[in-house]
């Protein structure tokens, strides 16, 4: 039984890690820019989420739109108005849009969005009972929905001229220049995409708790240690990064204590980089080293 | 087709192309000759339109000043303020030196990049079919990495990218760099090969012999500056061009 | 700018005069290149005294600015090597931590607690990083910004070190005038030494890490070898003003590992401008009486600073320094092209 | 054969994402001799000497360098036994004076020793002395000058004065001619065969085959990561799989 629920729970701990990372790998695979507002935009979203909800009391699906589209629309905006200033200072790419998501999640706070009266109703509600684990929809949902993430990307970047160039553009911007791909439209394009993706996981994860300031960074975070787990640039690699992580995190809250937890992913980053540095399947290194 | 009057190029304080001079006319092959750090590729990233995004680029970061001064015509149109990717759609398509390709994308993928701005998809089917012919070799790479091939199948695929894009003036940035003698034997018959496609061709080279004999026009320059000008047999005849630039 | 020209900058004096060899031949010329220097370290060393005039709240100001100015030395220090730190909190809350550890449970008065934790930190911060020194560029950044997250969640969940609570009742200090001296003194004093450090062949290795490993390595040096030695003199003064903030406010807790001490210096080093020394201490006194003087807008602080980070990032990525140092070394003049075609 | 064997590569291979870069490679390397490594782009000639040098780890195969075996070896610890390489895409330090990039490798533990004296300036007269061996003129500017502002053929010879200020007894040069004007290669041809005349031995990758069969006495071929080929120059070049893979049908009017 507890092995039972150990496999179910930890499928839905990856589905969740894989559905919070999602954004933050997408934007770093597709512009090279690693997105430090990850966290802020997810925690926006949010928060624009339950203020169409609670406050304006809009339908549901009304507000999963509006949501997605800002949070899009904030991505982009993030792009242009700010990365592409430092753009190709990777340095300087990264304090920009940690700054920018650092001013998110403490506006917030500042504001005073530290109660515990935020959050977010189910799509769904109800449970289900497979053998002796008890699961919700809305967990069962996320599951889904990762699944369904992970195949609109691979759909994206291999099968539509958009997703190709975009890939391309991340590869060599130079010689994507020349054959007459916009490098800035492309970068915008990717910033929206990621922005959409943090939303959609947002409207997703959050129902399952309260909302709270510290969410955001906690994200960052595991978009961080997710994505260099599995090695930057790699989908699969993310994936199964994902799948590591969120097992090993209900294994050891079950089996030694939850607040262990965080432990996990410090220890599970430094022996994989340690180990492997450009991640489990991180390939470009091995590419780049083929002079 | 091509006119380039009076182009200077300074990257900060240091002048990179010269008071240069250079027309090119429909249907020609012209070569653009110099050593090392000469001006060849800032001239060739100039007339693609790489030179003045990167001159935004550092603007927007404020780091070095690139200053670009003089006319660049093409087909009596200025494009001197142009994007990269507008030139690509007025025909003006650069392949870079040292075969640059997309490395994590299969061949054929490469390819279609190449027809970015070509919405229809037909069209580009075709071209891609016409590289394949060009280039034999690559039609048994399709589903390959590219960034798994070999440094001449690269080039090859480098060169076919911009023929997807149907270019009517090819910009080709040292072709024959770092290749192989039989690989350079392919890339030069595949330029016969390209001109009869009717697509003119302007190309950059350090060694100028393996390209010699199929070039229309060839210009010589040395530090930025324009040294020399003339046609084939005029370059030709000429003792210093030879010892200079064809090492014999 | 007029058609048919351009602008250019020169260096202006004494360079141009003399193109490698400094010949100084005036006391104008000493002063026009030592008096922007001699006042920041009269400046400095003379501010302790004016207890008086400034009161005690800016004398503590001054010593937080010290306090970060070391983080950002240390920083600039980590960014010369091409490691770039996202998470100076952890060298701070380690040393932090050691000199509360030695104080409170082996007694050591703070005359040994805070070197010996300066050292054991220093050793400590470089094991914990040896291991990722073969990452290079985001992903180093990733793991040092993670790192203090990660420590205090640990303490927070086993409770070790006083867990939540932190430890206090440490030994006292003489008193403010003796902790803002002693912090400015080290200051200058890390500012002189490494500046000259990176003249020393030794330190020209290091910088050659940062320009391009792999020719160092070709060059046969192990390149991870240096960096551990790097990170070690780097981690030295963070951990020292980890210590010397500690027993300053004799109490060392969790917020030794907060976000602020991540920030603050990362911002004063890009605002002072990356990669110069005087740079992130100079960036740190003008950003610490800054946020002292938003300590009413409460949290909205942290917001500011961002906002601040952002502005320079994007308006001026060479930071304060550079810029003034350009506008005092050279000068912006109009050619007109005519002039250089040949 | 009573000569000694510096270097003795036997079946050396490296897959990269499926693909056999370097393939059962082996050859050896005698004391006083030299090796040129030519085949097509991509054929695993870099591959091969990054697999030597210690830059990639090979998935089989072993490298023994005097007797002892160093397969794999850390880069840094190949050099400090006397093997040095050259990049074929130059990587100097752009940020430093031209003469200042020797600073780093006569730190290193193999030079070091041999030169007396602290850490101020005693290495930089050996710097300029190495770069004046390459080439550089002692009286101009150039050796003073940024790294960054050199212009190409400088920053390959100043590649070359970093192999040789390690003062190895194997020296591995990749494709240190592309990218020097016929000038700059004819000069340091000379100069190569200097290194020779001492005593050191060489490997090299050359396109530029005039220059490359002046100095070496011994050439492979690689063509898709397999030794097609091992001879005297005169002949590799007779070689029928040789003509069709590396020097194709125009061979006699180009080499």
């Amino acid at each position: 039984m507890l092995l039972e629920s150990m496999l179910v729970f930890g499928l839905v701990n990856s589905a969740i890690l894989m559905l919070m990372s999602f954004g933050f790998s997408l934007t770093f695979g597709l512009s090279g820019v690693a997105n430090f507002a990850h966290g802020g935009i997810y925690l926006l979203a949010g928060y624009l989420a339950f203020f169409l909800l609670r406050t304006l009391g809009l339908p549901y699906l009304l507000a999963v739109i509006i949501t997605v589209i800002v949070t899009a629309l904030l991505g982009a905006a993030i792009y242009r108005l700010v990365v592409i200033r430092v753009r190709g200072i990777a340095l300087n790419e990264v304090i920009a849009t940690f700054a920018i998501g650092i001013s998110i999640l403490e506006l917030f706070r500042w504001l005073g969005f530290i109660t515990y009266e935020f959050s977010l109703p189910c799509i769904v509600d109800g449970r289900l009972t497979l053998f002796q684990t008890t699961l919700d929809y809305q967990r069962i949902l996320i599951i889904v929905v990762a699944f369904l993430m992970a195949v609109f990307l691979w759909a994206l970047t291999h099968k539509t001229r958009i997703g190709l160039a975009l890939l391309g553009m991340a590869q060599n911007e130079y010689t994507a220049l020349s054959v007459g791909i916009d490098s800035d439209w492309a970068a915008t394009y990717s910033f929206a995409l990621g922005g959409a993706f943090a939303a959609i996981a947002a409207l997703m994860i959050l129902p399952l708790g309260i909302i709270n300031i510290n969410i955001g960074y906690e994200v960052l975070l595991i978009a961080l240690a997710v994505t260099v787990l599995g090695g930057l640039e790699s989908t699969k690699g993310l994936i199964l990064g994902c799948i590591i992580l969120g097992y090993a995190q209900v294994i050891t809250s079950t089996l030694i204590a939850p607040h262990w937890k965080e432990a996990v992913y410090l220890a599970a980053i430094l022996i994989v980089l340690a180990v492997k540095p450009s991640g489990l399947l991180g390939k470009f290194k091995e590419l780049e080293e083929r002079v | 087709m091509l006119d380039i009057k009076s182009l200077m190029v300074f990257y900060e304080n240091a002048l990179a192309v010269n008071n240069l001079n250079l027309d090119v006319r429909k249907g020609e092959i012209v070569g653009v000759f110099g050593s090392n750090s000469a001006g060849k590729t800032t001239l060739i990233n100039t007339i693609a339109g790489l030179t003045l995004h990167l001159k935004w680029r550092e603007q927007r970061k404020g780091g070095q000043r690139i200053t670009i001064v003089g006319a660049q015509l093409f087909e009596d149109e200025d494009i001197g303020k142009l994007s990269p990717s507008e030139r690509v759609k007025k025909g003006i398509v650069l392949c870079r030196e040292r075969h640059p390709v997309f490395r994590d994308l299969a061949v054929e993928e490469n390819l279609r990049l190449g027809g970015f701005l070509i919405k229809n998809q037909a069209k580009v089917k075709k071209s891609i079919d016409l590289v394949y012919s060009i280039f034999p070799p690559l039609t048994k790479l399709k589903t390959r990495k590219a960034g798994l091939c070999s440094g001449g199948e690269q080039e090859m695929i480098a060169i076919g990218m911009a023929l997807v894009a149907r270019p009517k003036l090819l910009l080709l940035d040292e072709p024959l760099l770092g290749l192989s003698p039989a690989m350079q034997a392919i890339v030069v018959q595949a330029l016969k090969d390209i001109r009869k496609l009717e697509v003119t061709v302007l190309l950059t080279e350090q060694y100028a012999r393996p390209i010699m004999p199929h070039i229309d026009r060839g210009f010589i320059i040395e530090n930025g500056t324009l040294i020399m000008s003339g046609t084939q047999e005029e370059l030709m005849d000429n003792p210093e061009v030879i010892s200079a630039y064809f090492g014999m | 700018m007029k058609a048919g020209h351009r602008k250019e900058r020169i260096d202006r004096g004494i360079k141009v005069r003399a193109d490698e060899i400094f010949a100084i031949s005036s006391y104008r010329e000493i002063l026009y290149l030592m008096g922007p220097r001699l006042l920041a370290i009269m400046g400095l060393l003379l501010f302790p005294l004016f207890r008086d005039v400034t009161g005690a709240y800016w004398q503590t100001v001054g010593f937080i600015a010290c306090i970060i100015a070391l983080l950002a030395l240390s920083w600039n220090f980590l960014f010369s090597v091409g490691l770039v730190s996202l998470g100076q909190a952890f060298f701070f809350g380690v040393g932090a931590y050691f000199t509360g550890y030695f104080n409170h449970f082996l007694g050591l008065g703070p005359l040994f607690s805070i070197p010996l934790a300066t050292v054991c930190g220093a050793v400590l911060c470089t094991i914990v990083i040896f291991p990722v020194l073969r990452l290079r560029g985001i992903y180093f950044a990733l793991i040092t910004f993670a790192l203090p997250l990660f420590l205090m969640r640990i303490i927070e969940a086993t409770g070790y070190l006083g867990g939540t609570e932190g430890i206090s009742g440490l030994q006292r200090l003489p008193g403010l005038t003796f902790s803002v001296y002693v912090s400015v003194v080290v200051v200058l004093a890390v500012t002189f030494i490494y500046l000259r450090f990176f003249d020393t062949d030794y330190g020209l290795v290091l910088r050659a890490i940062h320009d391009n490993d792999m020719s160092v390595l070709a060059g046969g040096l192990s390149v991870q070898w240096y960096k551990a030695q790097a990170v070690f003199i780097a981690a030295l003064p963070a951990t020292f003003a980890g210590a010397l903030m500690t027993h300053h406010y004799r109490i060392v807790g969790m917020p030794a590992f907060a976000m602020e001490y991540s920030i603050l210096p990362l911002t004063a080093a890009v605002v002072g401008g990356t990669g110069t020394f005087a740079g992130g201490v100079l960036g740190a006194f003008i950003l610490v009486p800054f946020s002292e003087m938003l300590r009413a807008f409460g949290t909205l602080r942290i917001v500011m600073y961002s906002a601040l980070l952002l502005l320079f990032v994007v308006g001026l990525p060479e930071g304060i320094y550079r810029f003034a140092q350009r506008k005092y070394f050279q000068f912006e003049r109009i050619v007109p092209l005519e002039e250089e075609k040949q | 054969m009573n000569k000694k064997e510096l270097l003795k590569v036997t079946g050396l291979c490296k897959n990269f994402g499926g693909v056999k870069a370097v393939d059962n490679v082996s050859f050896t390397l005698y004391e006083g001799e030299s090796i040129g490594v030519i085949g097509p782009n991509g054929s695993g000639k870099s591959t091969l000497i990054n697999l030597i040098t210690g830059f990639l780890k090979p998935d089989s195969g072993t490298v023994l360098y005097k007797g002892k075996n160093i397969t794999g070896i850390a880069p840094y610890k190949a050099v400090n036994i006397g093997i040095a390489r050259s990049f074929q895409m130059v990587r100097p330090f752009y940020n430093m004076e031209a003469y200042k990039n020797l600073i780093v490798p006569l730190y290193s533990p193999r030079v070091k020793k041999q030169l007396k004296g602290g850490s101020y300036g005693d290495r930089d007269e050996v710097a300029i002395q190495l770069l004046e061996d390459v080439g550089f003129e002692r009286e101009s500017q150039i050796p003073y000058k940024m790294t960054g502002s050199l212009p190409h053929g400088y920053l390959k010879r100043l590649e070359l004065a970093r192999v040789l200020s390690l003062e190895p007894d194997l020296v591995v040069l990749d494709e240190l001619f592309s990218g020097m004007s016929m000038s700059e290669v004819a000069s340091t041809v000379p100069i190569l065969e200097r290194i020779l005349k001492e005593g050191r031995n060489m490997i090299m990758i050359e396109h530029r085959i005039r220059e490359l069969f002046r100095i070496v006495n011994k050439i492979i071929c690689l063509n898709f990561g397999k030794k097609i080929a091992e001879g005297t120059p005169v002949e590799v070049m007779q070689m029928k799989e040789v003509k069709e893979a590396y020097l194709g049908s125009e061979a006699d009017s180009i080499a």
